[in-house]
């Protein structure tokens, strides 16, 4: 401990030394000599003055995109792509170059607290334990209650630490872990699996091979910021365009609202809220017409010029796109994002998947089909609906739950207010969170026992989507722990071993490495993996070092095109709840997505197309900002049928009038420094209405928009003088 | 190597032009904003940030900025310019360079490139000034100093030690992470060889998803990047001012 | 009062008095700068001189000067690798700290005095392959007991030996081979250019 | 003493009108020991009020440029209002500003000199004393601009271990230098006619640190011939030689902006257009200053006379048309051109957010002096003319204020224009105006305004001799 100790308080001291430098030399040294913190005993690899790369998996989010962290003497320094993960081939999105100012971040836990629930953290308000106490806690939480009043809710990333809690949970009785995001929400993930299941055969996570199609229809799938695997996605938009060098690939997107992706498409359609589906099936319709030949049922009910009208997209365009994409050799159509997010999402994303089938792409390069399955998996589960996390939250309320672990997500924060988690949770007689970070749930919670950072943890994590090979990424620690943490997994084996009984079978493991280690036991034999080993202690070797095992070929399970093209799809019209003149289009903010408040890089970081920094903003066009009498940085409030928000006017040109968007991930009451009390939350005014899968309809909602009369101005990167203009300043 | 650089995209083709070290290459049809190249340059390069107040007064530190601008700004014909990441270009013939009194932004011969020589900036920011891409950033306060912000302290471990940590009243920009070429080299001299195309390459060009950023030695007729500058979409930005950019961009859209 | 002042500030006395604060103030700020050139105070007041008469190579102890920019401390396993063996270590009372610092398994605050700001980028590796030798720059060791600095650090040092190194005269360049004369052009701009060691 | 004078300009006008000659100072003499005696009296009597204001002043001095200053040291640039790509703010607008107000002691005095103007005599020194003055605060304004000016020393061309020497490319260099030699030019060049009044106010000075110091300037000047006929000498070396320089000042001076690559900056005309600006605010500023000794030193109702403001006035006038002129070049050349920058730069000063500085630039540039300056009546009153300087003067802080961090904002990325608003620069430059009076202030305590032997010399030369009934101002060359 003394060695890790010292270190830290090396590396702190290095670096104010670097950082820090006397006045009159202004960029000089902090004095003549420093008196450096002594580090005569490091271990002899960080002794030579090089750096030391590691291979570990990206946890920011579910996507598994695999990292090389650069670390010298102790501590990391840069975050790397990992060349050889086919999920992100070396390339890494902002969130995962800025995981650095999570493992660094000031406000982590650094030991176990029991809290005071909605107290701030901190030792006046919560007594401090130490490990032993806190295991026994969880011992007596897991012995103490009948199992199946036992729940836990963990975070979207499928990775070693869900597979034991299942392991567990299934061994004890207990309910299966309960797996969600709000990432997973917005990408309203289980419409596209349920469509999979209705259309391509089986409940799986579509794949969309952009990469090899030369034309590219997406309807609200907003591709290139954080739906599904963001990198894999954009690597696949490159080859798309630039790949062919006789192609350059066409890509059309239907979104109310221009996107980052729809910015980067060739033509933007502002479609009208919920008419994705009329809009996929009419163009179906026009190309089968134009390919000839009989329509098939699933187009065959649509009527053109109503879509027209309802849609607002000029027929003449529909026609132009028609000729696009006949002309086109692999087209692929992708739903997404908003347009799930209707009272009709599941049918529209059948009416697309259909779509799909009609131009024949399924399994083909440039076409659907399903992703792999990951290694040692062998059925895909997927994270539950919102529809689901009502139930489980009337379960909380009921009483049902007398012991809730939380691990990897931050529901108070993360779901929407009207679904009433917060209070559920009071009704919770016990509440353990395993928060890194200090977020409105881990102070909800009775207790707060602190997980390693991912970079200070070592896991595998299962890639859903993203790549045509089945990928298991690996993760390792690249620094000792800074603080009095402590892995999840060790706790939870520790604590069944302390329960005994069933507990202790069902959890026969020594520690976290063995229990990883038994979970790849049936890798070994593999032949057709990134590389082959012996045996056990090899293939971890090897796994840490390469940074998890992957399938060399590509296996794509292919769905049958005729089952989807056979049976009737009928797109409702969308149904918007409460009233109000604007549509209300909640979107995952780039940069931050659902967790990314509290790194100050990330805060820094300008939004893409607003270029909005630090803050959340209300997008809203200005020509209803004329009709309204709104201007720029006048906050405004948007109430809904299930709450309201406040939030400062952005005039975006590129929105339609009838439409007033808002970006996710800002408006925190906690979860630290950088990003407690900044911005508002549209998950506040998100009320409850589900689609035909139970995923929310978040952009289903009708909501007023009123004047508060306070101004508060916008930080944005862009100077609005040149980029608006400065003559109407005057 | 001339021959193979007269059908580039380069204009101009004057000797400086086809001469130069290391260069870079901007697809401006693939950048999709997503501002990974700006936090892998901050996390690189030790760049801080300067908060709410300060970034929206302009103070923002980024050595590398995604521009973008609107063609139409009427709706439903609005259109968005594509998103054009901005650093030092890295000029032959930088307007940076003279005005310095200090020597402080001064060209290096052996690399070719733009330095900026933080110990010896007095910061009378008339480089910043005279630079037509507005690349250069200023430390208005101590914005890297634990004293004065207590949430570094921690956050500081992450501090990468091939690069000066910068203090208050000085200028600094983009160096085509001169830091890995140094490493490069150094390697490479160790192992008695030149340095390979795509042995390094900087950080943003390292982390951009989409491939939209090509690094590599310019007066290497078979690299990548001198490839990728001879497409006919290349351009310099401002070319008019004749400033010799090594930064090519290609343009977007069809 | 100020008339009082300027009176007395042009009599003999006050102009003496005048002298004395300004000989005491410069004096003092000379003492000051010389005071910032001194070694500072060692935990362990290791004796060069004795390791190196010992045939200690300098690389045994500092391997990260093969490598890269710190040369690194010995760690105390180094140190008491040796020591345990040495019958002299349980006598001799410097020694002694060592022992301590050992048995307790507290670690050694060196005090690193050969630095370099840290806006100067200094790597041993390229200087050893150029067949700079430890002593060129630190001394000879062999006669030096507490490390000191040999020299100020200073820029104008560096460049000094960057430049004649470089200089393309008779010991540099022998028969004066054109080729020879280009590469040490090439070396030149290379070593004189600033981007070499601040960035 | 010998020396030349010239007839009055006026001497026909004034028969004409036959108005009293003895209105004119040079034809209006009084016994030497007299006006000697009323000099040390303007210098020697000083009110309450006197010191009060003088303690406020150098209150406000020390808080604006003591303890503001050290803030913006201490934190940084940031507390100013300077930003990306506005790095150019209000503290060089003084420069600029102040550097113009010094040139009115040189014109004044070298070039009025030069050409033997007579009604010049009287208020060289105090335009002299503006150019020194000026100047420091010019020089401030520098430091307080600059990054790290704990650093400034590096701009000095000093023998280093660095083997480094400063770039001599770079304008700022040659700014430096202009200024350091128009400083220590313009400092001599109000020393040496100094001497004969510091040796007359030393010998009206009895004892105390005031003797001390008369005596160490006065260099122990008695007034001899060989005296005199060297100082003479010395001074006309200076008045041709001083008068380059001032041009080359502010020529160089507004390189600094011409030789940038930005727009609406980098223009042929900018020197001569700069030169002519600094005139422009500093004959206004002669004029503000004139009236304040007018009207608050002692017996200066005898020395400062309606004439004066009148040729004043002339000159502002004519000032103001050239300035006009050159504003106009200015403004049309980039608009033919049609440089699109440029036409932005134009349109941003005059329809950006701050378009209203650009009107007020205008009419107290050149409507103001147009309307008041062409009637002597107008010319001849005092308050009046000084009201005029003190609009020009606004007028011409505001043309400054355009062209630098107005003018900034517009950059060829429009991406990054942003405007700026002073901050800490407000007090500092307050504060510059501020040390300036307390110099000026303090400077009329100790050294005589008014150069007397310049007076005498000019009244002994235009006697006037009753032949007859008539009364005739002959001209004599004196011995």
């Amino acid at each position: 401990m003394s060695e890790k100790i010292s270190r830290r308080d090396f590396l702190k001291l290095a670096s104010v030394g670097a950082a820090t430098t006397a006045v009159l030399t202004g960029c000089g040294p902090a004095s003549r000599y420093v008196v450096r913190e002594p580090y005569t005993k490091m271990p002899e690899y960080t002794y030579n003055g090089l750096s030391t790369y590691y291979a570990t998996t990206c946890r920011e989010c579910a996507a598994a995109c695999g990292l090389v962290i650069r670390t010298m003497q102790g501590r990391a320094i840069k975050a790397e792509g990992n060349a050889s993960n086919p999920v992100n081939l070396g390339k890494t999105c902002a969130r995962g170059q800025a995981t650095l100012h999570g493992l660094y971040n000031p406000d982590r836990i650094t030991e176990p607290y029991k809290g005071i629930r909605g107290q701030p953290l901190g030792r006046e308000s919560g007594s401090v334990l130490d490990w032993d106490a806190a295991i026994q806690v969880v011992a007596d939480a897991l012995k103490n209650n009948n199992p199946s009043e036992v729940a836990f809710l963990m975070g979207m990333a499928p990775d070693h630490l869900f597979d034991l809690v299942s392991d567990l949970t299934a061994a004890i009785g207990a309910p299966a872990p309960v797996r969600f995001g709000a990432l997973g929400m917005f990408e309203s993930r289980a419409t596209l699996s349920k469509a999979a299941e209705n259309l391509l055969g089986q409940p799986a996570m579509p794949f969309f091979d952009i990469a090899n199609a030369d034309v590219v229809l997406s309807f609200g799938a907003n591709f290139l910021e954080t739906w599904l695997s963001p990198v894999a996605y954009t690597r696949g938009f490159a080859k798309m365009r630039r790949g062919n060098p006789k192609r350059r690939g066409y890509f059309i997107q239907f979104e109310s609202r221009l996107s980052q992706t729809a910015a980067k498409a060739d033509e933007w359609i502002p479609i009208h809220p919920g008419t994705d589906g009329l809009v996929a099936l009419a163009i179906g319709k026009l190309v089968a017409e134009a390919k000839g030949g009989v329509t098939p049922r699933a187009f065959a009910s649509v009527n053109v010029a109503d879509v027209v009208t309802k849609s607002g997209v000029a027929l003449e365009t529909l026609e132009s796109i028609v000729h696009h994409v006949v002309e086109a050799e692999s087209p692929v159509a992708i739903p997404g994002g908003t347009a799930l997010g209707q009272s009709n999402g599941l049918s529209t994303a059948e009416a697309v998947l259909a779509f799909n089938a009609l131009v024949d792409n399924f399994g083909k390069p440039g076409g659907v089909s399903l992703s792999p399955l990951s290694p040692n998996q062998n059925v895909y589960h997927r994270p539950a609906s919102a529809q689901e996390m009502t139930d489980f939250i009337a379960k909380m309320k009921s009483g049902g739950i007398k012991v809730l672990f939380v691990h990897g997500v931050n529901p108070v924060f993360e779901l929407p207010k009207s679904l009433g988690f917060a209070e559920a949770l009071s009704s919770v007689p016990q509440v353990i969170s395993f928060a890194t970070f200090p977020d409105e749930t881990a102070l909800a919670s009775d207790y707060i026992f602190p997980d390693h950072h991912g970079l200070e943890s070592w896991g595998y994590q299962r890639s859903v989507t993203g790549t045509q090979q089945s990928v298991l990424s690996g993760a390792q620690p690249v620094v000792s722990p800074s603080y009095n943490t402590n892995s999840t997994v060790d706790v939870l084996l520790r604590a069944a071993q302390l329960a005994g009984g069933k507990f202790a079978e069902a959890l026969p493991y020594a520690d976290e490495v063995a229990f990883i280690q038994s979970k790849l036991t049936n890798l070994i034999g593999e032949t057709d993996g990134s590389f082959v080993a012996p045996e056990i202690n090899t293939f971890a070797a090897y796994f840490q070092q390469h940074g998890g095992w992957w399938k060399n070929a590509a296996e794509l399970p292919t769905p049958s095109a005729a089952s989807a093209l056979g049976q009737g799809v009928t797109v409702e019209e969308a149904e918007f709840a409460g009233e109000g003149e604007f549509f209300f289009v909640p979107f995952v903010s780039p940069t931050l997505a659902e967790a990314g408040a509290n790194k100050p890089w990330l805060q820094e970081l300008p939004d893409p197309t607003t270029t909005v920094l630090w803050n959340t903003w209300v997008e809203m066009n200005p020509e209803t900002g004329k009709e309204l009498g709104i201007e720029n940085d006048d906050v405004v409030k948007i109430v809904s049928e299930a709450g309201e928000v406040e939030a400062p006017v952005y005039l975006y040109p590129a929105i339609r009038p009838d439409v007033i968007a808002m970006p996710f991930g800002q408006g925190h009451t906690a979860y630290g420094r950088f990003a407690q009390g900044r911005g508002a939350n549209p998950a506040d005014v998100l009320g409850l209405h589900f689609n035909e899968a139970g995923d929310l309809a978040f952009a289903g909602m009708r909501v007023k928009v009123e004047k508060t009369g306070r101004k508060q101005v916008l930080s944005r990167l862009e100077g609005k003088l040149g980029v608006y203009g400065f003559i109407e300043e005057k | 190597m001339a021959t193979e650089l007269e059908q580039a995209g380069f204009t101009n083709r004057s000797e400086e032009e086809l001469g130069g070290r290391w260069g870079m290459v901007v697809d401006q049809d693939l950048c999709t904003g997503c501002q990974a190249c700006v936090a892998a340059c901050s996390m690189e390069n030790n760049v801080p940030f300067v908060g709410e107040e300060d970034a929206g007064y302009g103070r923002a530190m980024h050595w590398i900025r995604i521009e973008r601008l609107w063609e139409s700004t009427e709706y439903p014909e609005v259109k968005m310019t594509p998103f054009q990441p901005t650093m030092c270009q890295q000029c032959h013939n930088a307007p940076c360079e003279p005005v310095c009194p200090v020597y402080a932004s001064v060209h290096s011969d052996s690399q070719d490139l733009n330095l900026q020589v933080y110990n010896r900036c007095i910061g009378t920011r008339y480089c910043g000034n005279n630079c037509p891409y507005q690349v250069r950033a200023f430390n208005w306060y101590d914005y890297t100093d634990a004293r004065i912000r207590p949430e570094l302290t921690t956050l500081q471990n992450q501090l990468n030690p091939d690069v000066t940590v910068r203090r208050r009243g000085i200028m600094e920009k983009c160096t085509f992470c001169i830091q890995r070429i140094h490493k490069a080299e150094d390697k490479a001299k160790s192992e008695g060889r030149e340095v390979e195309d795509g042995e390094f390459t900087t950080a943003c060009a390292q982390a951009c998803p989409a491939s939209a950023i090509t690094f590599g030695r310019i007066d290497d007729p078979k690299s990548e990047v001198s490839r990728a500058a001879t497409s006919s979409r290349g351009k310099h930005l401002l070319e008019e001012l004749g400033t010799l950019p090594r930064v090519t961009y290609l343009a977007g859209g069809a | 009062m100020i008339r009082k002042f300027f009176e007395w500030i042009i009599s003999p006395m006050g102009r003496i008095a005048a002298l004395i604060v300004a000989l005491s103030l410069f004096s003092l700020a000379a003492y000051g700068i010389y005071i910032t050139q001194q070694s500072p105070a060692q935990p362990i007041q290791f004796k060069h001189s004795i390791h190196v008469n010992l045939q200690v190579q300098c690389l045994y102890c500092h391997p990260g000067a093969l490598r890269g920019a710190s040369p690194g401390l010995p760690t105390l396993t180094k140190c008491w690798g040796c020591h345990q063996q040495i019958a002299k270590t349980d006598t001799s009372p410097l020694l002694a700290v060592l022992k301590d610092f050992v048995l307790n398994g507290k670690d050694i605050a060196w005090v690193p005095v050969a630095q370099v700001p840290d806006f100067v980028h200094f790597n041993h590796r390229p200087h050893i392959a150029a067949g700079v030798n430890c002593e060129d720059c630190h001394g000879d060791l062999s006669k030096m007991e507490i490390y000191e600095n040999p020299q100020v650090l200073n820029m104008g040092w560096c460049l000094k030996c960057h430049r004649s190194r470089t200089e393309d005269n008779i010991q540099n360049n022998p028969q004066n081979d054109s080729q020879i004369s280009a590469v040490l052009a090439e070396k030149r701009t290379k070593l004189t250019d600033c981007g070499t060691c601040h960035y | 003493m010998a020396s030349y004078a010239k007839p009055l300009a006026r001497q026909k006008h004034a028969e004409e009108h036959e108005e009293d000659p003895r209105q004119h100072l040079m034809h209006d003499p009084l016994p030497r020991g007299q006006m000697n005696a009323m000099v040390m009296e303007s210098m020697r009597e000083t009110g309450p009020i006197f010191w009060i204001i003088t303690a406020v002043l150098a209150a406000f001095v020390v808080f604006a440029l003591g303890y503001e200053w050290y803030v913006l040291i201490m934190q940084g640039q940031g507390v100013a209002g300077v930003t990306r790509p506005d790095y150019w703010g209000v503290f060089l607008v003084n420069t600029v500003f102040w550097i113009g107000i010094s040139h009115a002691g040189t014109f004044i005095s070298a070039i009025l000199r030069v050409l033997k103007v007579e009604s010049r005599r009287p208020f060289t020194r105090a335009a002299e004393l503006m150019t020194t003055f000026g100047l420091v605060q010019a020089g401030l304004s520098i430091f307080m601009h600059l990054g790290r000016v704990w650093l400034t020393y590096w701009m000095f061309p000093i023998p280093n271990q660095r083997t480094i020497w400063p770039d001599f490319h770079s304008p700022l260099m040659w700014d430096l230098m202009a200024i350091t030699t128009y400083l220590l030019c313009s400092t001599m060049y109000l020393f040496l006619p100094l001497i004969p009044d510091l040796a007359m106010a030393r010998d009206r000075t009895q004892g105390g640190w005031l003797k001390v110091f008369y005596k160490t300037l006065a260099l122990g000047f008695r007034g001899t011939e060989g005296e005199w006929k060297n100082l003479t000498t010395a001074m006309n070396i200076f008045a041709f030689a001083i008068i380059p320089v001032m041009f080359s000042v502010h020529t160089i001076v507004s390189w600094d902006f011409a030789m940038a690559t930005r727009p609406g900056w980098n223009s042929t005309v900018f020197g001569p257009y700069f030169v002519i600006g600094a005139l422009h605010s500093g004959m206004a500023a002669v004029a503000i200053v004139l009236f304040l000794l007018r009207s608050t030193m002692k017996h200066y109702k005898y020395f400062i006379r309606p004439e004066h403001f009148n040729t004043i006035g002339m000159l502002m006038l004519l000032v103001s048309m050239a300035w006009a002129y050159f504003y106009f070049n200015d403004y049309i050349v980039p608009w033919y051109g049609g440089d699109i920058w440029d036409k932005l730069f134009q349109e941003y000063a005059e329809e950006g957010p701050k378009w209203y500085l650009w009107y007020t630039m205008l009419i107290c540039n050149i409507a103001v002096p147009w309307l008041i300056l062409w009637n002597r009546k107008w010319r001849e009153t005092p308050w009046l003319l000084a009201l005029a300087g003190i609009l020009i003067n606004v007028g011409m802080y505001l043309e400054r204020y355009i062209i630098i961090p107005v003018g900034v904002t517009i950059n060829r990325m429009p991406f990054t224009w942003r405007q700026y608003e002073p901050r800490i620069e407000i007090p500092m430059t307050v504060g510059t105006f501020a040390f300036f009076l307390l110099l000026y202030m303090l400077a009329s305590r100790l050294i005589p305004l008014i150069p007397v032997w310049e007076v005498q010399e000019g009244q002994e030369a235009h006697l006037i001799r009753k032949i007859g009934k008539a009364e005739i101002s002959t001209l004599s060359e004196m011995e």
